[in-house]
């Protein structure tokens, strides 16, 4: 499929979510309670197909935490990316798709260890890099004093 | 009289627990897995990493772009030349600059130089995990060879910085070419040894054919790229799909198999340096005359935006997630890097096999640990 | 019957393969001419270092002392790791207008990370590598060095 | 009385020259022997024996182990393509001694859950084992230690005590990973025990003997391995391989299996006692070889062809001595360029080889060698 063709798909499948032609993919924003159903349809539709989760990164958007999920199919070799945030900083949610693709196991522990944002339904969300005394380095507002040196 | 306690043990409390690593011979660095045994069988993996976490994702926070490439080198050491590719081609994606054909091939050599030598290391140290000493020395004698290469055009060896975003660092050596042939030539004669030595053995056979299957779903699934993932059948050579560089110009084959197991890892690994060897060969005589850099602005500043920029490292994808926000410093990177994820498919392959072929499953695999932790 | 010449085969195959593996190593060992160590300290006089060779930064001076830093701080800003530092001075120039000038031009190894980007980025390329790879000391502060020799000047007509 | 078992056949005369002394050490040791006979009595000339035997010994001990390290670092560098050590002394010939000082001057470290009294005993047992074996053990016309009339049962036997040491290094160091290895020797030993047996059992049909002085005696008319036709070459190449196994080296060295078990049931030793494993592998390699010299390749015999005899006088100017340690270090060599050749087996696939392949063949080949026997079809 292509562009225009999978932005007319993902609208049938949910006509309220905000769709935007991003510089390489479709970007599609949508609200974290959203995210599993929308992610499961892409990846079983037959006209879609997403069965491979190249990338999952956590972003600190500065006031919200979002992650961004990047999709590919490859039967069809479409992409499409995933976008959600949560506005809560402080017990930051969301649904785990580490049963859609088993990737997203360890991206969601990196996502997990670095960015604090918990996934429910992980089946195994422990920390990966950092011990637990650790904060959550990618956040903007993290402080470190010894190991951050600015000139 | 003291009560009798009786201690039953369920088939759980009866594993035997061994930490393979941090400091062990065949995690090829600090790794450490947490292994789960009953007798030499291997039940579960755990692998702990982050014992070299550098934060580097962080630290590209707060440096300018030409200085992230020195950063990537350190990632996969291996692959440092394409991951410097990664990163340029991300930065000039953004900037919308026009590359010349010469950057562009002399780029495609260098990636291939790359891969080769990354192979040749890891069949040096596959070598080595399954026992054959002799496989380590000769792997590296002739990886040697390619560093040699790199030092007289980068200046380096194995972190060669060569890259930089609008082009190259320095033009290519006048010895560049000369020098590929003639390795290309000596090269050519020395991989059919590696072939008797190790993989002609029945010992190897024996030891690799049908050891950690991985389904073509499960690579899928689990997002294994690079050789491992084409053993099993998973179309992901990102030359062929996306193509970058220098890649739609040349003819190359996409190495594939079905089996997924050890052995066909192995074999498309050898496969892909034969393949290598192809396409620095048809291009080697045709590097087009040009200037080897762009012109670029003192301070490079990325228009506010996401770019994803996907290439194909010694050990699969990589991608570079880049979120600018208009800065000369960017916003957020990602580094999906391929190890990170090749790692997270050991404790599905190799449950149910011996203590010696998680050793061999975990060196077909190709692992680096500093592109794992980042 | 079938499966006894089966097993005959197997085994004869099994031990030609291993007769291959062997003869690999075997002709490696009857070659002494193939062996590719150095004995490195030993061939230190006769060893050479390819042109573009890495090894250090160095600030090349003439035979009167000049380099052609002019203090400008580029190499400073560009270096990834802060192992640059340059103190600046003012000097007064013969048509006694004031002037910036380097004091010292510090360069830390240790932090280095030969990304090559302050030699490639100095504007009046003051900057250079040098072959040198022998670095070990058994002191660290020995391994901060000041780049400009002592009395060095500016060469003339660098800006 | 342990000198005079040497020799019966021989008679030697005070007028030979004094190079003779190479081709028949038994007139030295007739001599050593009668003059400590007239100094004092026969129990004492026992005990001085013994102890000149034993110092003997044990200097040659130190000596082939030390070459031998040094011999296989070079064998291997040379294979790899390298140099191999080259630093201490002309061609680094020294290395070995510099090691040697280097793990005599390590510290013993402690394990703290280890049992202690085991942990100190199994360095002993494993070097005691291969020290025993080397009593009985022909190295020239004369030079024999002890003759006995089952030398080759006394030799195998005693070599395979070894592996009580290496179980007990293994469970008293208190490591997960020494267990596994010291586990693996030991079905490893076990097995493999029973190949080397038998495939020295079809040389001794071909010798009808056991005493080791009588089988290099029954190959002066030819090698057994010439003699005795196929079988007996087979029986040499599974001799090769199953006692390859048994001294633990590559590509059967399961028990260290460095890249899996780091160093295997050796992991917690250190200084000198590590030094006694390590000095113990090489000194079994030698027994091996030796064993395979003597029973194969004709011990001290000189290569003979039919009837050049010319070309048999010239070999025979070789003396024994020479001949013994050529052979033995040919066998070593080929240990060697197994070793740095071949990939490490599994534990399954190492039991399988045994049980599935050499047990059979060596068992047919048996009774092939029985029927060559009788119909009396060897040379």
């Amino acid at each position: 499929m292509d562009k225009i063709q999978l932005r007319e798909f993902i609208k049938s499948i949910n006509p309220d979510l905000e769709i935007k032609e991003g510089k390489q993919y479709i970007e599609v924003s949508i609200p974290p309670s959203k995210l599993y159903i929308l992610a499961k349809e892409l990846r079983e539709k037959e006209e879609t197909q997403f069965d491979f989760l190249f990338c999952l990164s956590g972003v600190d958007y500065g006031q919200d935490l979002g992650v961004v999920y990047h999709l590919r199919s490859t039967k069809f070799d479409h992409v499409v990316v995933l976008k959600t945030r949560t506005t809560d900083r402080e017990h930051p949610q969301l649904d785990s798709v580490a049963d859609i693709w088993k990737t997203a196991d360890f991206h969601e522990r990196e996502v997990f260890d670095l960015l604090g944002i918990k996934f429910t339904n992980h089946p195994d969300l422990r920390r990966l890099f950092l011990d637990s005394s650790w904060g959550f380095p990618l956040r903007k507002d993290y402080v470190d004093d010894i190991n951050i040196v600015t000139k | 009289m003291e009560e009798k306690v009786i201690n039953i043990t369920t088939d759980e409390q009866q594993e035997y627990v061994i930490n393979m690593g941090p400091q062990h011979p065949s995690t090829h660095g600090v790794l450490r897995l947490v292994v789960s045994l009953k007798g030499e069988i291997v039940k579960s993996v755990q692998p702990h990493i982050g014992y070299i976490h550098r934060g580097i994702e962080k630290m590209c926070e707060s440096i300018t772009y030409p200085q992230i490439i020195h950063l990537t080198d350190r990632m996969d050491y291996l692959s440092a030349h394409i991951n410097n590719e990664a990163v340029c081609l991300t930065v000039e994606k953004a900037l919308e600059v026009e590359i010349p054909d010469r950057i562009k091939v002399i780029r495609t050599i260098m990636s291939e130089l790359t891969r080769i030598q990354s192979h040749q290391l890891w069949w040096a140290s596959f070598g080595m995990d399954l026992g054959g000493l002799t496989c380590f020395f000769y792997g590296l004698r002739d990886r040697e060879k390619i560093l040699d290469i790199f030092e007289e055009t980068c200046g380096s060896r194995m972190i060669v910085s060569y890259n930089c975003p609008g082009g190259l660092m320095y033009d290519i050596h006048p010895n560049f070419q000369k020098r590929v042939k003639e390795f290309i030539k000596y090269f050519r004669k020395i991989l059919p040894e590696y072939d008797q030595l190790l993989s002609g053995n029945v010992i190897f056979h024996e030891r690799s054919k049908g050891i950690g299957k991985l389904t073509l779903e499960d690579a899928v699934s689990y997002g294994i790229t690079g050789p491992s993932g084409r053993a099993s059948g998973f179309s992901c050579d990102v030359r062929k799909h996306e193509p970058y560089s220098a890649y739609d110009k040349i003819k190359f084959k996409e190495i594939l198999f079905t089996e997924g197991d050890t052995y066909h890892r192995y074999i498309a690994r050898i496969d892909e340096i034969w393949e290598s060897m192809n396409i620095i060969e048809q291009l080697i005589d045709n590097i087009p005359e040009g200037p080897y850099a762009v012109k670029m602005k003192p301070v490079i500043k990325l228009p506010e935006g996401e770019y994803y920029q996907r290439v194909e490292t010694a050990r699969g994808e990589l991608g570079v997630f880049i979120i600018s926000d208009g800065n000369k410093s960017p916003y957020r990177v990602k580094f999906r890097s391929p190890n990170f994820v090749n790692l997270s498919v050991l404790n599905h392959i190799a449950k149910g096999f011996k203590i010696a072929d998680l050793v061999a499953i975990g060196g077909s695999l190709d692992l680096v640990i500093p592109d794992i932790d980042r | 019957m079938r499966s006894i010449i089966d097993y005959l085969k197997e085994i004869i195959l099994g031990v030609w393969s291993l007769l291959k593996g062997m003869k690999v190593t075997g002709s490696y060992f009857f070659r002494p001419g193939t062996i590719v160590t150095q004995k490195y300290p030993n061939n230190r006089k006769d060893l050479v270092m390819f042109d573009r060779f890495k090894g250090e930064v160095v600030m090349p001076h003439n035979e009167k002392n000049e380099h052609k830093c002019t203090g400008c701080g580029i190499c400073e800003i560009n270096c990834p790791n802060g192992s640059i530092e340059i103190i600046s001075k003012s000097i007064l120039t013969e048509d006694g207008k004031k002037k910036r000038a380097i004091d010292k031009h510090i360069y830390r190894l240790s932090m280095c990370t030969f990304c090559a980007l302050c030699v490639k980025t100095c504007p009046s390329n003051a900057l250079a590598f040098s072959q040198e790879f022998e670095h070990a000391v058994f002191n660290r502060a020995l391994l901060i060095k000041t780049l400009n020799k002592p009395g060095s000047q500016l060469m003339k007509g660098v800006e | 009385m342990l000198f005079d078992i040497v020799d019966v056949n021989s008679s030697p005369s005070l007028s030979d020259p004094w190079w003779k002394v190479f081709y028949d050490f038994s007139s030295l040791t007739h001599k050593i022997d009668s003059s400590l006979h007239n100094a004092m009595s026969p129990f004492w000339t026992t005990i001085a024996e013994m102890l000149i035997i034993g110092v003997l010994i044990l200097l040659f001990y130190a000596l082939i182990g030390l070459f031998l390290v040094y011999a296989e670092r070079k064998v291997c560098a040379f294979m790899q393509n390298r140099l191999g050590p080259n630093r201490v002394g002309p061609f680094g010939i020294f290395q070995t001694i510099a090691d040697l000082f280097k793990l005599l001057f390590k510290e013993l470290i402690p394990i703290k859950n280890a049992d202690s009294f085991l942990f100190n005993l199994a360095p002993f047992i494993v070097i005691i084992a291969s020290f025993m074996a080397i009593a009985a053990i022909p190295f020239a016309k004369g030079l024999h230690a002890i003759d006995l009339n089952i030398g080759v049962l006394y030799v195998i036997a005693v070599s395979a005590m070894g592996v009580i040491g290496v179980l007990l290094a293994g469970w008293s160091s208190n490591n997960k990973y020494s267990l596994i290895g010291a586990m693996r020797s030991g079905a490893q030993i076990v097995s493999y025990e029973l190949s080397v047996g038998l495939s020295i059992i079809t040389i001794v049909i071909l010798a009808g003997s056991m005493q080791l002085s009588e089988i290099v005696e029954a190959q002066r008319t030819g090698w057994f391995i010439f003699k005795g036709h196929i079988p007996a070459f087979i029986a040499f190449i599974i001799f090769l391989v199953s006692s390859t196994a048994e001294t633990n080296r590559g590509p059967f060295d399961l028990a260290e299996a460095e890249s899996e078990l780091t160093a295997g049931y050796h992991t917690e030793y250190s200084g000198i006692k590590f030094a006694f494993f390590f000095l113990a592998e090489y000194i079994n390699m030698f027994i091996v070889a030796s064993i395979a010299a003597t029973v194969f390749l004709g011990g001290w015999m000189p290569f003979h062809v039919g009837h050049w005899d010319g070309f048999n006088h010239v070999m025979d100017f070789v003396p024994p001595f020479v001949w013994y340690i050529g052979k033995t270090f040919f066998v070593i060599f080929i240990m060697m360029w197994f070793k740095w050749t071949f990939p490490r087996l599994r534990i399954d696939q190492l039991l399988t080889l045994e049980w599935k392949y050499l047990l059979p063949i060596n068992l047919v080949n048996v009774l092939i060698m029985a029927f060559l026997v009788l119909m009396g079809w060897h040379f």
